[in-house]
């Protein structure tokens, strides 16, 4: 571990106050958002205080300003991604970015490769957030076109053994999910993507999960859209990124200002990406927060980031597996798993669970974590997931261990 | 601790040993509701003979509050008029919804008081209402069908 | 005029700067985006600070009170309009809220009021901001129903002569804009909604230019859904609104979490509105931050805020009128009119006006105001625009008169 | 002044007294550009012999920046080959995105270095280049159709 947890938590404001009558803040639910450092606050705050203008609009001072600091933060994304300025697009969170993908496809002339038909078919995974598979389920109920899923092992894994009759010539877009938010596991990606662009269909990667937690270039992903939200990647609520290298053949989602080259009263033609996907006054100072989140993280370095919540996640369910009665599901091991470890505990619903960890200052999170089919698919009713970030360390895991178990005396 | 006002002795009892659990093979209205954010589902007969509720039972998965408030409501609102059900559920929503300002009348509310707590935990007040929820359901449904009689 | 607008003017950071060289910053930009007074900033910033966490996912005492004060925000959003809660839904801004109700009507069922054929119409008006125009374009060109609109009149008004032929009993939506963001033109609603309703027409109000400037009580305008965005209204950037009182009926537009019922594999079902239309993590922070701008607008008064606008326009109309070669574009006095004018000077192009006046500290919008189709019919490439709001004064007014003058001597 | 930077004294002129202002009645090419965020409009003709710009024309509503850039470059265009207008065009590309880092070649440019000032104005960057893209756009049908000839 190459940074100290315990400077970095003095960036975070959040951490100074306490929990249910002056307990200690144990945050770990940072798979649902992540909590925000002060510079990312105050870069948000400064936009208003300073600069606020609607971009690209105005022939002031302020306007140019405020432009600069949009597309500022627009070149900070696309740094931190390893992708060009206008393969990067501005959402409010993630589940417009797959929406915007969905939607889009569904708006393409016959004919284009985005276009569905009823022979057709959409590939997705038994472990999608619903921000990932109800899109999809919508478009092909739309098009007549087909889901198909592939499934998931008992291990946590995907299954891949059926991989090229699942992914067909009639697969126009296979969306799946970088790491699951439930398991944690992190999908192998060469195969699918090979196999995905062998048959022409274009790959749609949910990044929420990754992005904020790993190094990513997406040039070595070899996909085809990517998607995160800011408010996972210690960045504002209220924006998310959709990174594309075929923005230029997707027709456009959402039709307003900006987005425009001409319009008359009865058609209207585009502007060139990322223009064309960012119709009316865009979330500004979300942007440039998200700007200042990502500088955050790079200055402490992906590789570190990473490599330490690797190391914590081997503490956490190193200690979560000697607690009896306690059974994770998802991968038992830290390879290719990420730090969101979802868990039962005997006869304990996962509500009252989690309810008694918070009156222990503990914060995570229970429920389907939005992947009902996947939960489903474990044979449990709900779970209880603790995440990782950069900002816990091994006493955030102790407290959870303590916790646990007196829920255990509690509920005995 | 604060927590214990949520789980009051006589929840935690209704939790481990459920009134009413397991469904009746015959019913006026079978309801099945569920709580999206965290899944609990559950599955609710209701039978009554001339305008009053003759059986409830149910069946489900839930936690300690959803469960208990579900056994409590299928002892409480058996044998009772539709009209007075709908008074009792409408006093427990009171109830649910006063934020820890109210305690409850056990002439009316019976065990069901213990659930008092739960109203300062807004999260968990749809835990607690998932049953009554569901009773709501099926009387309506009981009522504007035949499948009273 | 009831406030002290030397005192509003204290409450917004921004007029602490200067633009270019010194000068003081005249903002007559608002309808393009409105300054933020301190306490939206920190509304903002606080609830990073101290009660951040994803609403409605979690049980843990953080996650409770951020899910109270984004429900708080709700709640004083419903009390602004004379709403109920249940009426509120958030987006990121009226391009979306604008956007959702046109997808969301191409998702309705055959046989919904909502759904269309190539048998029925869309009524907009020529007045249209390009986010209240393109997506019934969209919609029209998707479904093949007739695009019909109403056409404005050389004093800038709604011609409604043919009222009941362009509302007809085929028209299934009726969308315009209450308040335009170009000529400052109040449309009159009654005779609109009025016909609309009679033939089972929806009305889709975009009270983008109104909501912020003046009373509105939803309950009186007799429309089916409101939008406006919350950055022109003194609220952050990131978070618009759509009302509607028909919620309940339309499908869902964004897919993912927290807006379902029960998720399989192959299919959904949705919450009830407005969690329905709230798909994903909400922008959060900029909803409550929207929460503090309507208390601010609300402390102040807004009939109050209405007066002293309708006051400064009639000066500003008045001051420009006065200077050789300038005419105003749309209603010449304050009768049914806002704060927007828009006008020519000459022919000094209206983007070398606007560089100039920027050279002075005074800020405008020079362009087609995204509503081309209107300066196309107004009969001028691009007009230049000064809208007003609480915190400007006589002074703002005068200085843009100078710097006016000044520019006619500079490109003399 | 700042403003007297953009505002050249070269660039009113051409302003008020635009070249090749006009459409010609026949041509190799003809393009049609805007620029959406001001709604400035530009028609050019461009006709080429023997792979040599003959004639350069245009008409078109815009600001003074748009207006004087397009008459400086329908002048400074014409004559030459189209390889070497590219070189002129990749040349003037690169003083508007200098952010007022560069003063241009007067040997290159000519006119067009009084529209250097332009640079520091982000938003009437597009404003000086309508003109020029208009001509790259006309460059690129020209050559990829016979119409050159
Ligand atoms: C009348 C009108 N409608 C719609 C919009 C679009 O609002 P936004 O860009 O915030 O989505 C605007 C502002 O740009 C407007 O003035
Ligand atoms: C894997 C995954 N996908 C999608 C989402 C949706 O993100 P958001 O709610 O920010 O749109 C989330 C988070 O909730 C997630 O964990």
């Amino acid at each position: 571990m190459s940074f100290d947890v315990t400077k970095v938590r003095k960036d975070f404001p959040i951490f100074e106050r306490t929990i249910r009558d002056g307990k200690k803040l144990v945050y770990l639910d940072s798979g649902a958002t992540s909590q925000k450092p002060l510079s990312v606050i105050e870069a948000e705050s400064n936009f208003y205080k300073f600069t606020n203008a609607a971009v690209h609009r105005g022939a002031h001072q302020l306007a140019e300003e405020a432009t600069d600091s949009y597309e500022g933060a627009r070149l900070k994304v696309a740094n931190f991604l390893g992708a060009k300025e206008e393969e990067i697009v501005f959402t409010k969170n993630a589940t417009e970015s797959l929406n915007l993908v969905a939607y889009a496809m569904g708006n393409a002339q016959p004919g284009s490769r985005f276009a569905l038909t009823s022979k057709d078919q959409i590939v997705v995974t038994e472990m999608e957030h619903h921000a990932n598979l109800i899109p999809w389920q919508q478009l092909a109920a739309r098009t007549g076109a087909e889901l198909k899923w592939f499934e998931v092992t008992p291990e946590g894994r995907l299954d891949l053994s059926a991989i090229n009759s699942i992914i067909t010539e009639n697969t126009k877009v296979v969306a799946l999910t970088h790491q699951s938010n439930v398991l944690g596991t992190i999908n192998p990606l060469e195969a699918i993507t090979a196999r995905a662009h062998e048959v022409g269909a274009v790959v749609v990667l949910d990044a929420c999960q990754s992005v904020p937690h790993m190094p990513i270039d997406v040039k070595k992903l070899n996909v085809d859209f990517l998607a995160f939200s800011g408010h996972k990647a210690l960045g504002p609520t209220g924006v998310g990124v959709l990174w594309s290298s075929v923005f230029e053949e997707l027709p456009p989602f959402l039709f307003g200002g900006s987005m425009i080259e001409t319009v008359t009263m009865t058609s209207a033609t585009w502007a060139p990406a990322p223009r064309k996907f960012e119709a009316g006054v865009p979330n500004m100072a979300q942007a440039v927060g998200l700007g200042a989140a990502l500088d955050y993280l790079t200055e402490i370095g992906m590789q570190s980031i990473f490599d330490h919540e690797v190391e914590l996640t081997g503490y956490l369910m190193n200690g979560l597996l000697q607690i009896p009665e306690l059974s994770i599901v998802g991968p038992q091991n830290t390879d290719a798993r990420g730090g969101s470890v979802s868990f039962t505990v005997g006869h304990i619903h996962p509500h009252d669970l989690g309810q008694y960890l918070d009156s222990q200052g503990v914060a995570v999170r229970t429920g389907h974590h939005c992947a009902w089919p996947l939960t489903r698919k474990l044979g449990v009713p709900a779970t209880t997931r603790a995440s990782l970030y950069l900002y816990n360390d091994e006493s955030d895991c102790d407290a959870l261990f303590a916790a646990i178990t007196g829920a255990q005396k509690y509920f005995a | 601790m604060e927590l214990d006002s949520l789980y009051q002795e006589v929840i935690l009892d209704h939790y481990k040993h459920p009134l009413n659990k397991g469904l009746s093979e015959n019913y006026g209205a079978q309801v099945h509701h569920v709580n999206p954010s965290c899944g609990d589902e559950i599955t609710l007969n209701v039978t009554a003979i001339d305008g009053k509720i003759s059986a409830i039972t149910w069946d489900g998965v839930g936690c300690s509050i959803s469960q208990a408030s579900v056994s409590i409501a299928s002892d409480l609102l058996v044998n009772k008029s539709f009209a007075e059900a709908d008074a009792i559920l409408n006093e427990f929503t009171e109830l649910m919804q006063s934020k820890g300002t109210k305690e409850g009348n056990p002439d009316v509310l019976e065990d069901a008081v213990a659930l008092a707590g739960v109203s300062k935990f807004p999260a968990r007040i749809k835990c607690a209402l998932l049953g009554w929820m569901a009773f709501k359901d099926a009387a309506v449904r009981i009522n504007t069908t035949t499948g009273g009689e």
